[in-house]
């Protein structure tokens, strides 16, 4: 009846009485916290590109973003994570979600306070608890701080942090775009990317972050993360109708665009960029007719005719945009094809024929004429123009290549050619014979297109000669690689000398001679300097120039041409004013001469499809002001210094300086000494006052809907690599991308 | 019962010097602990107070009863309903009383900031001598946040029940912003002895 | 005798969390019983209603604070049902061990609010103390002491660290070991037995019906377990069996718990020997925008008190359009107390309140 | 062979009642029906005494306002069939009206309880109900209808710390700010 | 006053100021005993003297009535005048307890009891009233063996005086009354479990039940003269059952170590046993107990 053995049991646990407790006696031993134990946030304030996805994914509104003082640029907005202790729970999302990877959470977690004020923390430039922010408004000093004295993190401290980019919540891999294999690519002139699948590009446009970094990058403003989000919701019209909200030749920048965007976005510094270019490509794909999807709704015609020189993309914008404000539009192509540099310059397997077709067909519907093959100055006279249209673009772009100035070029009578001649026949149909070996001197994007083309035209040797380093060369690392998968043969630090000739003016080889690179000592670009004795020659039949294009300026009348480097009258309100070939342009891209805008390659330095984009829809806001009441005064249509120093035409080998109220240029030397005095522009000072009001009254028109025309080279990107530097870095990645795939 | 004498406030002190030595060494060293969680903090509370880090080796002890606790833990959030009856205990407690707020929602609101029933900010309705970041703070972290309010015993800081006392009408106006029906539950106006 | 009306308020040592009853007690006897709720009530099911599905994520763990484990392994199971996203091999194994080890802790606090409330003091400071070295092992893995915050839809967060097995082998042999003392000094006390034997009594024939689900339903004799009616993870490739006893008092629901604590200490060694290698994370598509098409799913698993269920309504959006959770101390708390409490002793109460793992805030969320 | 106990239920329930609105399979052991509001008590009722669903796992409410209707559900086990039935029915949202199934189960009352506090559902043959379960005086419309907006409320009636009043949403932030960055 | 009273009475002050101090310094033993065999480091030694004297400086003084501040205040008397009967050695030690006999002691030993019941009854804590009813059921449970086992002590010895009882008792340790008469120790020892309050029979102040019962709504410097009592309690009963079951002690030192083994028995037992349901304390004390009172008692009459 007693449970004895439920009375006497219970008794052994006195056992323990001799035993030590296993208590932690906590003020002097501690236990170790493990590895992974998600405490108080530090934040890497060097690779930190505030970009916000961190106080975005946070369900506690705990973070929010602050302007500590760094100055922003392209790749970083110079804002800084602060996080708000008294919302967080510790959940390390932000760490999982951070693109560059620089927030973590350590292992330090004891944090006693009296005053609920000290619970405010900018992880990274603050010891926690050791400052009381009374408002995040006032942290603008923090980025002062030294590096020394920021609070560094201990050796082996960090505990939840992205150990590569397979962890966390990020797709850092781009979705692989599929390509024609090298050997089947030099038999045709086929498209050689072959775009996106629906499902793909889903998948691909789904990374987007929709953090916005990219359009600050893009010359044109395009609104990037929404037709991207349009296109993960599957809605193609919305996304379509968004493109076409400032860009009116999508599949041009779906085929060929430089990809600003791609550089400044937050994934290119640790992975691959969200393809951009290649999502807009997709979109335009889903649909054969713009005519239908796109709503936008066309003013009626406003009596008001508007003349453009030139349908090549900055043309085509204008006459798209101000058809749609109510402007009477036509537009003089010289070629038989509209899409200007885009169409004739650019080989077919990188932008087919048919690509704009689309484009132009929904533009003439629309009531655009285009009147192909007339070449103004030819077929039809610049003053004639001048007085039947109320406003003229000229968008002629850069269609005249530089000669190359080589001993023997003048007598060679066949077998020289520019790569634009090339280009263009090839383009245009035209059977060319290069002969069974070429020749290409040049670096950019076009001599790598005359290299792939030439290769196209049968069995050709093909070997580019370029002056510099192979990562110097201006060219997309994307066409280099293509180029070289194709077989062409590049020979870097090769300065051309002289053309062979053989007496009835063929050319039969090319003398060059090695260059090794010495470093001009200011940090600029490396310079090629010749290795004496060390001339080469290399037998050819055809030598293909590809060293840079000029504008042909023909077509103006000489009294409206003014080259303000070499002479007095420039500045008087009758002409155009030129500067070493470039027109320069205010504002809204109206040139000096009244009534005449002017936009493209023949304006900007950047050279691309979308900064003349850019341009065109700039002039449209232009002429659309400036035919409204018909009031000059809206658009002052004279240059100032500060437009030359925005337009950045001037290299820095030229710098403008006031001389007794005259705008004076002056050429330096690589090291910035004057060198020689050259042309005075005449200026005297009182215009130059009242260019300064009126520049404050279009401010404040501009402020609302300005901007900026020229697009200068991202400097540096995150990881402090110039332009150049990058391609080299990148290169370098994405060979060992391959090596990893063989 | 109001008629017999309650210590006035600034006899609190003056009395007091006589053997303040020891009493606040006293204080300092015997803490009880009101046995109420509130938040979701308590789970944590239950490895301080057993073997593994043990809260009597400081001279911590819980205690069933408001009228014999002298530190109330607000662990972590507080709905309304339960601020009605932490004000009521709060006010029953015996001078000199402490109260520790644990983790983000004391502070700010924490986790759940846009909720319509817990309170954001702690410190309007009652007044809080310390603050423990963490959420939910480590037995560790308790400990340190104990420690450190033992020290502002010791050096006569802790005034938050003085506080409470002397802007006394502040904090019930507080209260009575959220507490809708304050008397209807008959919560007395006056300080509830 | 004259009826008094005794309120065991939210402040009560005896009871387990922020919880109200109200008692008609007449002597010793209790006549009425009702519970009244609401302390802890924070708004969960509205609050995840404004938050996308990976950041409602960390709130989810915080809904019952004794196991934060099952929330959080039924709410990505419930998203991953939804939008069919697939988990691989490795994380489901690593799941199932979170779960387990969740149980082993859950039954641990038990047994010292058990005893506790009986007045046998030495029981929750062994028992807490040594849950706090399953605590540790849970930081090593996950992070986190209580909230883990590990596994979320698409897997777990990371994968196991080095040397983890070998440590967590030496706690179970430990915590078999212990087992002993426990048993002696609670499980076959004899005043334990008194006490425990013949409370709390929930008929066999009612308890279906009553909505008693888990280790209580299985003390009164009726023998389900989700984890076999319906296996989830990896259940259906471990062997474990599932006890029941008659009698449906607060011993026999005891002896449940026990049998089942050192079923999950083997179930652990299985996993440990049989873990696959592989993936442990299937990334979801966008932390941002992640939509999920229209459906309607209930999800439910063993928890150390019984049936935790989810019921989720998507509605296209990147937010949920409804989300219920069903704990079972929902039904335990409230209509099942109104139903034994009268007749049983006012002494009882906090015993009784134990044993049927009664968690506040799990009942108004 | 026979047909797993799933399609069986289906067809028996098929027959036993005939205006089902829609009845599916979810997955390998759960069953999803529609009904009307009407014979919501009736198949219960069946379903518990002759089916064998003898386990109410829960009734919930999920609010559709651009139908303008509530959805209650009700999910019941069925431990000896193994199966998880999912029963749904619309009401109508501007008084939305159901009989009460008390008399089944004893837990239901606490459901119904809450849906009233929480949603504001009325169940007939409940005499509990408008009693006070989780909210203690509570002014506002019932607070988990979609029109119940949670941070404004909180923004009313409590303060938040005023350190962090000036924040700005930083993707706004950066929209705004193109011009200055791009000339860096 | 003669000398001689003179003297007795500075002993008699010094014995109850003995008695507060060795009741806290067993108290903090206690704590240290029950931490070890939980596993865990406990107090330090001087924690019950901090609680006091924090508990003294507190600084409010809420009470309901003047009988709630009068109650503590009577239980200290009773349990003075307790432990002035009570003898603790020879000459001046044996106080007062010439003039009371062991009967005289059992009734005031209850006083401080029933003071207490009337404080907290105007205390008007609802668990005060539960906590003390079940406190008085609990006497009731354990007074019945314990006076078993007294009568047939006096029986034995012939007299009620505990001085004469002790004397009885001189010698080894084999004509210990505990020893002499096995059933009489038996149940003495079990009814001593009830009279401590701890574990298995501590439903009076059950935290989990009834929120620590009669003292709820004490706090302050009640709260403070309640821990004196407890500890002067604590020692008097000690002191009582020594002297009548373990041959008393010649001189004060013997009789603390007796004490504190003496104490160390309801500490263990209440270390491992949950409490008792409140019928079953009262079934306990009346079955086995009572039982082998009665053999005792028969043998000590026949």
């Amino acid at each position: 009846m007693i449970d004895i053995k439920g009375i006497l049991g219970p008794l052994s646990a006195l056992k323990f009485l001799g035993k030590a407790p296993h208590t932690i006696d906590y003020p002097k031993e501690t236990k170790k916290t493990a590895d992974r134990y998600r405490g108080i946030h530090y934040n890497d304030v060097e690779a930190c590109i505030g970009c916000g996805s961190c106080g975005t994914i946070c369900e506690n509104d705990a973070i929010d973003m602050v302007n500590v003082g760094f100055d922003p640029n392209k790749a970083d907005t110079g804002f800084r994570p602060v996080v708000d202790y008294g919302r967080c729970c510790w959940c390390a999302l932000c760490v999982d979600v951070c693109p560059s990877g620089s927030l973590s959470l350590t292992k330090d977690y004891v944090y006693v306070d009296d005053d609920p004020k000290k619970f405010l923390y900018v992880p990274g430039l603050q010891e926690l608890g050791k400052v009381n922010i009374d408002s995040t408004d006032d942290l603008k000093e923090l980025a002062k701080i030294e590096k020394e004295n920021r609070p560094k993190l201990k050796e082996g401290e960090r505990s939840w942090y992205q150990k590569d980019r397979t962890e966390g919540l990020l797709e850092f891999n781009r979705v692989p775009m599929k390509e024609l294999p090298g050997s089947t690519r030099i038999k045709s002139f086929a498209e050689v990317v072959l775009g996106y699948t629906e499902e793909e590009a889903f998948m691909e446009s789904i990374r987007c972050l929709g953090c916005g970094l990219c359009i600050s990058a893009c010359p044109d403003r395009m609104h990037i993360p929404d037709y991207i989000q349009a296109i993960t919701e599957r809605d193609y019209n919305s996304s379509a109708n968004i493109i076409y909200e400032n860009n009116p030749l999508p599949e041009m920048c779906g085929k060929v665009c430089t990809r600003q965007c791609e550089t400044a976005c937050v994934y290119h510094n640790r992975g691959d960029a969200v393809a951009i270019r290649w999502l807009k490509r997709f979109t335009t794909e889903q649909f054969d007719d713009f005519r239908t999807i796109i709503n936008a709704e066309v003013k009626p015609l406003n009596g008001k005719k508007v003349g453009i020189i030139g349908a090549g993309p900055a043309g085509l914008t204008v006459g798209y945009y101000l058809r749609l404000r109510g402007y009477d539009v036509t537009i003089y192509e010289a070629l038989s094809k509209a899409g200007g540099m885009t169409m004739a310059g650019i080989p077919k397997y990188r932008f087919p024929l048919d690509s704009l077709d689309k484009q132009i067909s929904y533009m003439e519907e629309m009531g655009v004429r285009i009147h192909y093959n007339t070449r103004v100055g030819k077929d039809i006279m610049f003053d004639e123009i001048m007085d039947t249209y109320d406003a003229v673009f000229i968008g002629i772009g850069f269609h005249d290549p530089y000669d190359l100035g080589l001993k023997g070029e003048k007598e060679a009578k066949s077998g020289v050619i520019s790569a634009v001649e090339l280009l263009r026949r090839v383009n245009f149909g035209e059977k060319v014979d290069v002969g069974k070996k070429v020749a290409v001197i040049g670096g950019g994007n076009v001599a790598i297109d005359g290299a792939r083309v030439s290769k196209r035209l049968g069995n050709v040797d093909v070997t580019i000669l370029y002056r510099r380093r192979v990562q110097d060369m201006p060219a997309d690392w994307e066409e280099i690689e293509g180029a070289e998968d194709e077989g062409v043969h590049i020979v870097p630090q090769a300065i051309p000398e002289e053309i062979m000739l053989d007496k009835n003016g063929k050319v039969t080889g090319i003398k060059y001679v090695m260059a090794e690179m010495v470093d001009d000592g200011k940090g600029g670009r490396p310079r090629p300097k010749k290795i004496e004795g060390s001339e080469k020659i290399l037998p050819i039949d055809t030598l293909v120039g590809a060293i840079g294009q000029q504008a042909d300026y023909s077509f103006l009348p000489d009294e409206y041409l003014f080259k303000t480097q070499d002479d007095e009258k420039s500045g008087s309100k009758k002409g155009i004013d030129t500067f070493w070939g470039r027109i320069l342009v205010h504002g809204y891209n109206e040139t000096t001469m009244k009534k005449v805008f002017s936009g493209g390659d023949m304006v900007n330095r950047t050279a691309d499809a979308i900064s003349a984009i850019a341009d065109g829809l700039n002039a449209v806001k232009g002429i659309d002001l400036f035919l409204q009441g018909g009031k000059e005064t809206k658009v002052n249509h004279s240059v100032t210094e500060s437009d030359l120093d925005k337009n950045k035409l001037l290299d820095k080998h030229y710098k403008m300086k006031h001389e007794n109220g005259k705008l004076v240029s002056v050429k330096l030397d690589l090291s910035g000494n004057i060198v020689t005095e050259s042309v005075k522009i005449a200026k005297d000072p009182d215009e130059l006052k009242k260019d300064v009001e009126k520049k404050e009254v279009n401010k404040s028109t501009d402020k609302a809907n300005s901007k900026d025309k020229t697009m200068s080279y991202p400097t540096k990107n995150t990881n402090g690599e110039t332009k150049k530097e990058e391609k080299k870095s990148k290169s370098k990645k994405k060979s060992k991308k391959k090596k990893k795939k063989k | 019962m109001d008629d017999l004498k309650r210590p006035t406030l600034d006899s609190d002190f003056t009395c007091d010097m006589a053997f303040n030595k020891i009493t606040k060494w006293a204080q300092k060293n015997s803490l009880w602990l009101l046995a109420y969680g509130t938040g979701c903090g308590a789970i944590e509370l239950s490895p301080t107070m057993t073997s593994r880090y043990d809260w009597s080796r400081l001279g911590i002890r819980g205690s069933a009863t408001p009228r014999q606790a002298d530190l109330l833990l607000i662990t972590g959030y507080l709905s309304t309903k339960t601020l009605k009856r932490v004000i009521r205990s709060y006010e029953q407690m015996q001078d000199p009383k402490y109260v520790i707020g644990f983790g983000s929602c004391t502070i700010n609101g924490g986790m759940y900031y846009d909720s319509y029933n817990t309170i954001k900010q702690l410190d309007l309705y009652i007044p809080v001598d310390v603050y423990i970041n963490g959420c939910m703070p480590r037995p560790e972290a308790v400990l340190s946040g104990l420690a450190y309010l033992k020290d502002k015993i010791g050096d006569k800081k802790a005034d938050g029940w003085i506080k409470y006392k002397q802007n006394f009408e502040w904090y019930r106006e507080n209260q009575k912003k959220i507490l809708k029906s304050f008397n209807g539950d008959n919560m007395p106006d006056k300080y509830n002895w | 005798m004259k009826t008094t009306k005794l309120y065991l308020g939210p402040q009560h040592p005896g009871i387990t969390g922020n919880m109200m009853i109200e008692l008609d007690v007449e002597g010793n006897k209790i006549l009425k019983s009702k519970t009244h709720v609401g302390y802890l009530h924070r708004g969960f099911e509205k609050l995840m209603e404004r938050r996308t599905y990976i950041q409602s994520f960390p709130i989810v763990c915080r809904i019952c604070v004794p196991e934060p484990d099952v929330n959080e392994n039924n709410y990505a199971r419930a998203v991953e049902k939804l939008s069919g996203l697939e988990v691989p091999e490795r994380a489901k194994w690593i799941r199932t061990m979170v779960l387990e080890m969740a149980r082993l802790q859950s039954y641990l606090l038990w047994m010292g609010g058990q005893s506790g409330s009986m007045g046998l003091y030495t029981m929750p400071q062994w028992t807490i103390g040594d849950r706090d070295y399953l605590l540790d092992r849970f930081e090593e893995l996950t992070g986190g002491r209580v909230y883990h915050l590990y596994v979320w839809p698409g897997g777990v967060r990371k994968d196991l660290p080095i040397g983890f097995k070998t440590r967590m082998l030496d706690l179970m042999d430990y915590l078999e070991s212990r087992m002993k003392d426990y048993t002696k000094l609670m499980f076959e006390n004899a005043i334990f037995k008194k006490r425990a034997i013949g409370t709390g009594v929930i008929p066999k024939d009612k308890a279906l019906e009553w909505g008693v689900v888990g280790p209580v339903l299985r003390g009164t004799g009726i023998k389900h377990d989700v984890r076999i009616d319906e296996p989830y993870e990896i259940y259906d490739k471990l062997e474990f069996e599932v006890p029941t006893y008659e009698g449906g008092d607060i011993y026999s629901r005891a002896l449940v718990r026990k049998f089942e604590f050192m079923q999950s200490i083997s179930i652990i060694r299985q996993i440990m020997d049989k873990i696959p290698e592989g993936p442990i994370y299937n990334r979801i598509p966008n932390p941002f925008k992640w939509k999920i098409p229209k459906g309607y799913t209930y999800v439910k698993l063993e928890s150390s008190r019984g049936e935790f269920g989810y019921f989720m309504a998507s509605d296209g959006s990147e937010k949920l359009r409804r989300v219920n959770v069903r704990g079972p101390a929902y039904v335990h708390g409230i209509s099942l107390l109104e139903k034994i409490l009268p007749g049983s002793r006012l002494g009882d109460v906090s015993t009784i309140l134990n044993s049927l793992g009664v968690c506040p805030p799990e009942m108004e969320r | 062979m026979g047909f797993s106990k799933l399609t069986e239920t289906k067809v028996l329930l098929k027959q036993y009642f005939k205006d089902i609105i829609s009845i599916e399979e979810g997955g390998e052991q759960r069953l999803i029906i529609d009904l009307q509001s009407k014979d919501i008590t009736s198949m219960i009722n069946h379903l518990k005494d002759f089916m064998d669903f003898k386990h109410l796992s829960m009734i919930s409410c999920v609010d559709w306002p651009e139908e303008n209707k509530f959805e209650i559900v009700y999910i019941l086990t069925s431990y000896s069939k193994n199966i998880v039935l999912m029963l749904k029915t619309k009401i109508d949202r501007k008084n939305p009206k159901l009989q009460s199934i008390m008399s089944l189960w004893p837990q239901a009352v606490t459901y119904e309880i809450e849906l009233n506090e929480m949603f504001g559902v009325f169940f007939e043959g409940n005499d509990r109900m408008g009693e006070e379960f989780i909210l203690e005086d509570w002014d506002d419309i019932p607070p988990m209808r979609r029109d119940f907006d949670s941070l404004e409320y909180a923004n009313k009636n409590f303060k938040f710390r005023d350190e962090r009043k000036d924040k700005k949403i930083i993707r706004e932030f950066i929209s705004e700010h193109y011009d200055e960055w791009r000339k860096k | 006053m003669s000398t001689d009273s003179m003297y007795r009475l500075l002993v008699t002050i010094a014995v109850i100021l003995g008695s507060i101090i060795y009741g806290f310094f067993i108290n903090s033993l206690a704590r240290r005993i029950t931490a070890r065999v939980q596993n865990r480091m406990g107090p330090p030694l001087k924690q019950p003297f901090i609680d006091v004297i924090k508990l003294y400086s507190k600084r409010t003084f809420v009470t309901h009535g003047i009988m709630q501040t009068l109650g503590p205040i009577l239980m200290l008397t009773g349990i003075i005048s307790t432990l002035i009967l009570i003898p603790y050695g020879k000459g001046y030690l044996t106080l007062y307890s010439s003039n009371g006999d062991l009967i005289t002691i059992l009734y005031i030993m209850t006083f401080g009891q029933l003071a207490m019941a009337l404080a907290v009854g105007q205390a008007g804590n609802p668990y005060g009233t539960i906590g003390v009813a079940r406190g008085l059921t609990r006497m009731f449970g354990y007074e019945l063996p314990l006076i078993l086992a007294l009568i047939s002590l006096i029986a034995l010895n012939h007299s009620a005086d505990v001085n004469v009882i002790i004397a009885n008792q001189h010698g080894g340790i084999a004509n210990w009354n505990a020893f002499r008469h096995p059933f009489v120790g038996i149940t003495a020892l079990l009814a001593m479990l009830g009279m401590m309050s701890y574990q298995p029979f501590d439903n009076a102040s059950a935290p989990a039940e009834v929120a620590s019962g009669p003292i709820t709504e004490f706090g302050g410097k009640f709260m403070a003269i309640m821990m004196t009592t407890n500890a002067m309690f604590v020692v008097a009963k000690l002191a009582l059952l020594v002297d009548l079951f373990f041959g008393g002690a010649s001189n004060i030192f013997i009789l603390a170590l007796k004490i504190f083994l003496l104490y160390l028995y309801p500490l263990f037992v209440g270390l491992v046993f949950p409490r008792f349901a409140m019928e079953d304390t009262f079934l306990f004390f009346w079955k086995w107990p009572t039982l082998i009172g009665f053999i005792g008692l028969a043998i000590a009459i026949f």
